[in-house]
């Protein structure tokens, strides 16, 4: 198969041939009009020979639609570029081990799910002792100071505690994202750093389930961490990043 | 609502008479300080019962304003009713009239005068027994209609809204009734647990819910109410009463012919870090109120498996519902309102996980054969691959119905991702009307092996609940929840929201309710443990 | 709520917010780059804030996803009129009953599915005995005889068939709609029909899992029936249709 | 492949005995006849076992060309390999010039001179045994493959591609042999059942599916055993014997290490409308090369519920299962080998059809306890609705995890809307992966009760299995196709494609294949009914 990764097409059996599923709902009755409606709003994204493969009257004037449909848009793979964390992930000993021989003194992380959000177990799974699927979690560093001041932790109180433990490292948690709160809450975080001239005294690092790295960059952290995370890939990035930084 | 159980997984009679036993002594420990408190918030309950609604031009309701200017004066230890109803022989004024009057600051606490306490009890107990009587015409509403009405799906499908906005909240409650479903919850607003006031009027502009208000209660009431008219059947309304204002939350949905509350006072210490004694003070009168509104309410257990691993913690959820019952007992909760909560919520990666689902499953059926559980679909384990949510949603149900739950809160396509959309309703209404159809009788048809991998987890999980139950009786539910045996979260005794809320009760404390609503709702012999 | 029936989005769980959700593959190997080329391509397809909700690698360098997004087209729903058979449905006795008092003579109907598509599910329950759904299938009704040719029925062959009963309406089902051959074979049946002047002399009607009034309408048949179409649904037609051409 | 299974449905071993009986005896009856003719694909086989391979310029087959010529002089009755031996004698060429010369028109059929029966015998016995050994040494490579590769998944997952191109037929395949997939079956193209003649080189224009070719076999099987590098797993082959050249593309799967083939006389009977004695005759020579090749047939009842009603006629599925088990060891196939057809059809729709589909899979399992039966998917009853579909996939994986069957096929997403898309079978595996693991030892737990739903409809189906068996038995096979006694679906004895291609064996006729691979593959002793 012969791939060319400027012009990328989406794929059902077939090289290029754009298939593509849809599903929404839109408010108006069930009926041949809105069955025309749902092919109609197809064409307009792009779709090209679009078939309804469901249509369900949703009640109170709402339509649910399955549609499928053959896309026509390309994407230029080839010149993608995504910002990645660099450094290879360690093991819990290894990362100690680092710590110890290379940076010769404890880190202290200061953790917390900030604002209005109140889920504590997404920051837990990286900083509680007992970790997450199986991998111990920073308290259980032997090298690592972790503070884990919970949820529904204001800002300004988070970083209040960062400067009084003279932290290496914010790790925030957001897990609301329902009309980019978390979005708003983590500029709030950066830009109060900033006032208080705090932001290049630390590592600030973010995560939750809709973090990646460049949302974490584009946002003004030095990190981010996405579903899936476990607490050595946290504890290697700052280990090795606190070394780059100290030039060792 | 007895759903007929055998006893498929070779339970020790003894071992779950025990575990009552030891729940009961732990409830009996609670009740033995609970009645010598009132709280801000029974206050502001009995106001409301009394007819005080509205609030001032700063939004504060008049119920706070009132018990505000009682405790600032010293007196709310009496409790809010006398002085209400001395007011009401020295001004000859309807309680609304005593509250704004205060309110506009043209009434003083201290100016009322004194009278005889027959003269004034009279006039409260008056009062009280229209509100009660008020409360009794709208269960009789919800019994009217009920009866009329087709019965409910088996296990009843209960879905959420959650748009921040009342009325679009109230097109989607509809629409879900539409569709089939029986139960329709309002998410509330974010946080809305931690204010210690109830807002007033109607939410245009939530976030991640609407507020409870009474406003709120009544435009989704009428919007479900059309609906039952077209479809014949009755779609009951649910709210939330746990957090600092359980038993206000309660008098409106009493009120608003609200027909679930979730009720919870563990819920509100390990979830919301509310104080303990505020919240088990509130709980007793909240639940007083469900029991006699008729209304069933909803526990928290499920929630523990959210911070807590399913399948090594899944004996504090039966632990903790044998508590739940006892303190629901002692608040005349009959059996059949306690919609006591559990959850489908092992990894789904486990290997033999489903057995170990229908174990638990089967076990809160058999504990607890009278009430009306709450099931709570998969959530933390469901990942953003919509479809296979959707199948495990679909073994949820399969769970469901195999083991003869009741309230089925449906799972959504969108658990991961964000509240959810119409179409994730209507989507979760189609799978469990599959399933709970295609699978009637299967629970009728399967027979757990002897000793098998299903019974011995139930018969575990009983034992491990026996021994918590045990130590928890000698050390005390305040203490348990201090050392964090419930959903890996540690409270303080004396820590959490809302603690100043407590006022030790004077002697001279009267609140007509509690007898009027205990006197009503009589626990049947021989259920107390 | 206040819909503007001329300008209508996606709902999601407010009015306008013009939530979709969207599946597909991508021929590119799974991580970073994949997951910003699927939301590249939603976003060419209108979507704004795009979120990829998985990202699962299918082996041998292909990737699908599932996305969430907010589509900013709208479709003006208040214009849009769709062709629809008119006549209400009858049922089997009243169709019957019409048939005999009204046009005075048995209606002839011939039926298969033709070309190379071997699928008779579809077209036995319109016309089978035993119907379909509770429905009884046209053979049963007195006043039609029924001739159901089967599968993999050559046009040319039905149409032939056709003339030779007299027929007064030709039923033909498609069910296979790969590289779209049901277009290709419902036309060579019209393209026939008309080159040998048998276009107006009986009703041409064709049904399947794909097919609608309006395809069918397009194609030029009198009449299509799609998923859920009930014996009754298609006599009735027949019967209506049949009159008003006789003035009736 | 024995899965142990209990006596979980209650059944009467005296009925399933009688079941057994009255197939054999259909199947005698039919055997009483196959053994006097051959046909022409029996022939072509036959060609192609001595080692005949290409096409003429006009892409006919060699041993399309070698047939035809000896049907059109008169001798084909003697079988090919007579003629072919006494051209090889005289000649001194190799077969596969022999052919070439036919076609080429340079020696005509009868210019080959008659010569003593012991000279060509022993060269035509020599060249088939070396074919045969070149069969075992395939089948030998597999063992050693599987051998050293993982186990398979318990149900095994099989999967179908069907791009039309067997180059990114091969892609797919390999994909879905790194997510997972035990099985791989390559459709094939629309119609091909119904030619008379193997196309011949790589496909890449194929309708609805890609041609069965010796060529594109070989291309599958090294992308599937590429990946097998990769995964350490043993990924299977499939492939369609079934139609009008059953024995060749057995010979071709035999050849290229397919591990499984469609393989159903009557299934091209019902469903492709093919000439019964024609299919019958194919069919029991094709059994007999896959037999020797040690590739497991599937069988095709399954289809039998798409046309008729899988709650209605679910015993018409058993019954066809007892005599395709009679026929498949009469053509030397082991229990182990057959892939008995069955399916999930019943219509989800119909209250309590999960407890029927319980019961038929259960069915299965326990009346033929030794074979990996193939449970095909619903497809009937599905939908647009991908939601619902992929919920009612998992049902049926959760049926087939319960009941212990060995060969699953999935169910795709898009089953009613297109052929499967790259992630529909994707998403498939993950349904099935979850479903097999999170219930794994469901079935080990589980026990019907006595009586009742599910114990019921089994022994239902199992009796009107046997009446239906009793009467075919009195009427014979043929009349019950006659009659529409399967699959809804009325076939005429003498009417169907292919009857030409029948030819009444001459006394002499032979062919050395019939007794190597019936000596290789004697039935186990009591096995034949
Ligand atoms: C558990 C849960 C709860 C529990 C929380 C208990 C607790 N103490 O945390 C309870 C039941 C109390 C709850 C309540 C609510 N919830 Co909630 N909840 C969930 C749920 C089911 C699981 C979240 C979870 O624990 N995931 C498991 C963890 C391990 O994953 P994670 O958070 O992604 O964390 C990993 C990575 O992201 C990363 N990570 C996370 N943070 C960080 C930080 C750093 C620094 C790093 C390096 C890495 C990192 O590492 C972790 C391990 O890999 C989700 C749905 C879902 N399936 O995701 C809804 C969900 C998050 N909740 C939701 C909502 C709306 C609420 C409520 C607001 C509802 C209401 N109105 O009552 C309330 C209020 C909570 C509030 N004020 O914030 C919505 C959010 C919608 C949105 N997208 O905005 C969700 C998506 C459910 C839904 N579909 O509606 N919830
Ligand atoms: C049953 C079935 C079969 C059976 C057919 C048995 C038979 N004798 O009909 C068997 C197993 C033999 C079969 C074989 C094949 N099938 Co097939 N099959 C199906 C299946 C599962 C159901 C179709 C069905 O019976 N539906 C039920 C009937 C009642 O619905 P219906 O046809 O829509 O009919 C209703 C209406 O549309 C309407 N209607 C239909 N026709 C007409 C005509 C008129 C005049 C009117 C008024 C109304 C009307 O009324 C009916 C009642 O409401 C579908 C998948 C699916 N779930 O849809 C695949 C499907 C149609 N098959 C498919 C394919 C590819 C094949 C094969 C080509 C595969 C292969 N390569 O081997 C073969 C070959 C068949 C061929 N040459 O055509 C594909 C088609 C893909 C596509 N969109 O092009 C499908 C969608 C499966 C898939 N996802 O791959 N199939
Ligand atoms: C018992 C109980 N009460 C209340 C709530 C909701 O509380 P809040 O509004 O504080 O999120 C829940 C949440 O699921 C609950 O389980
Ligand atoms: C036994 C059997 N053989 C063959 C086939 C495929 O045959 P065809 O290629 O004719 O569609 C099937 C179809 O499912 C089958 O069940």
């Amino acid at each position: 198969m012969n791939i060319d990764y400027s012009s990328v097409k989406t794929y059902g059996d077939t090289l290029n041939d754009g298939a593509m599923q849809v599903s929404f709902t839109l408010p108006v009755p069930a009926g041949d009009e809105a069955r025309e409606a749902a092919r109609q709003m197809a064409l307009k994204m792009g779709l090209d020979s679009p078939s309804v493969t469901e249509m369900a009257d949703l009640g109170a004037g709402f339509t649910f639609f399955v549609l499928y449909g053959k896309c026509k848009h390309t994407v230029d793979y080839s010149v993608i570029k995504v910002p990645k964390q660099q450094q290879k992930v360690m093991s819990f000993k290894e990362v100690n081990e680092l710590i110890k021989k290379e940076l010769g003194c404890r880190i202290v992380v200061v953790a917390a799910c900030t604002g209005s959000d109140a889920h504590t177990v997404g920051i837990d799974a990286i900083v509680n002792m007992k970790g997450y699927a199986g991998e111990y979690g920073l308290e259980r560093y032997p090298e690592i100071d972790a503070y884990n001041l919970g949820s529904q932790v204001p800002n300004a109180e988070l970083l209040a505690r960062a400067v009084e433990l003279n932290a290496d490292a914010v790790l925030v948690s957001q897990v609301v994202t329902q009309k980019n709160i978390h979005l708003e809450n983590l500029t709030e975080l950066i830009e109060l750093a900033e006032a208080e001239g705090l932001r290049d005294r630390m590592l600030m690092i973010c995560g939750g389930p809709r973090i990646s790295h460049e949302l974490a960059i584009e946002l003004g952290y030095d990190a981010g961490f996405g579903p899936g995370t476990l607490p050595n890939h946290v504890a290697s990035y700052i280990a090795a990043e606190l070394m780059r930084r100290h030039k060792i | 609502m007895i759903i007929p159980v055998d006893n498929k997984l070779n339970l020790d009679p003894g071992k779950v008479k025990l575990a009552r036993e030891k729940a009961g002594k732990i409830a009996d420990r609670l009740h033995a300080w609970i009645g010598d408190y009132t709280t801000t918030t029974t206050e502001r309950a009995a106001a409301r019962l009394m007819g005080i609604d509205g609030a001032d031009e700063s939004g504060v309701p008049m119920a706070n304003v009132m018990v505000d200017e009682l405790a600032r004066s010293g007196i709310l230890d009496h409790g809010l009713v006398p002085w209400l109803a001395r007011s009401i022989v020295a001004r000859e004024e309807s309680p609304q009239e005593i509250a704004e009057a205060l309110a506009a600051g043209s009434l003083k606490v201290e100016s009322i005068p004194d009278c005889a306490e027959e003269k004034w009890r009279e006039v409260a107990d008056k009062l009280a027994g229209e509100a009660a009587a008020g409360i009794k015409a709208v269960k009789a509403e919800r019994d009217r209609l009920k009866s009329k009405a087709a019965p409910p799906n088996k296990p009843m499908l209960y879905v959420i809204v959650a748009t921040g906005n009342v009325y679009e909240d109230a097109v989607q409650a509809e629409a879900a009734a539409l569709q089939g479903a029986d139960i329709v919850a309002v998410i509330r607003h974010t946080g809305q647990s931690l204010l210690d006031y109830v807002p007033y009027g109607p939410t245009t502009e939530g976030f991640g819910g609407t507020y409870a208000t009474q406003e709120n209660f009544r435009i989704v009431r009428q919007a479900l109410d059309r609906a039952a008219q077209k479809t014949g059947r009755y779609t009951n309304l649910v709210n939330y009463a746990s957090g600092l204002c359980m038993p206000e939350i309660s008098v409106m949905g009493a009120f608003e012919r609200l027909d679930m509350m979730l009720n919870d006072a563990m819920y509100g210490i390990l979830f919301r870090d509310i104080n303990m004694k505020r919240t088990f003070i509130d709980q007793h009168f909240s639940r007083m109120i469900n029991a006699y509104a008729g209304i069933i309410i909803n526990t928290g257990e499920d929630n523990y498996l959210t911070t807590a691993d399913a399948f090594d913690e899944g004996h504090t959820v039966i632990a903790s519902q044998f508590i739940n019952e006892q303190l629901a007992l002692r608040s005349g909760l009959k059996e059949e309102q306690m919609g006591l909560g559990h959850a489908f919520e092992i990894n789904p990666a486990m290997e033999d996980g489903l057995l170990m689902e229908i174990a638990q499953a089967q076990l809160c059926r058999e504990l607890f054969p009278r009430s009306p559980l709450k099931y709570m679909p998969p959530t933390k384990h469901v990942t953003g691959d919509i479809f296979k949510t959707y199948l495990i949603n679909g073994m949820f149900n399969l769970v469901s119905v195999l083991t003869g739950q009741e309230i089925q809160l449906l799972g959504m396509l969108t658990e991961a991702i964000h509240t959810p959309f119409i179409s994730d309703r209507y989507l979760s209404i189609k799978n469990a009307a599959y399933v709970f159809n295609n699978a009637k009788h299967l629970g009728e048809e399967i027979i757990f092996r002897e000793g098998g991998r299903i019974q011995e987890r139930a018969v575990f999980l009983l034992n491990e609940a026996c021994k918590m139950l045990q130590e928890i009786d000698e050390i005390s539910l305040e203490t348990a929840m201090e050392k964090g045996m419930f959903a890996d979260i540690k409270r303080s005794r004396d820590g959490g929201k809302g603690g100043t809320g407590v006022i030790a009760r004077h002697k001279d404390y009267y609140n007509p309710f509690f007898t009027i609503f205990m006197n009503d709702t009589k626990v049947e012999e021989g259920r107390l443990s």
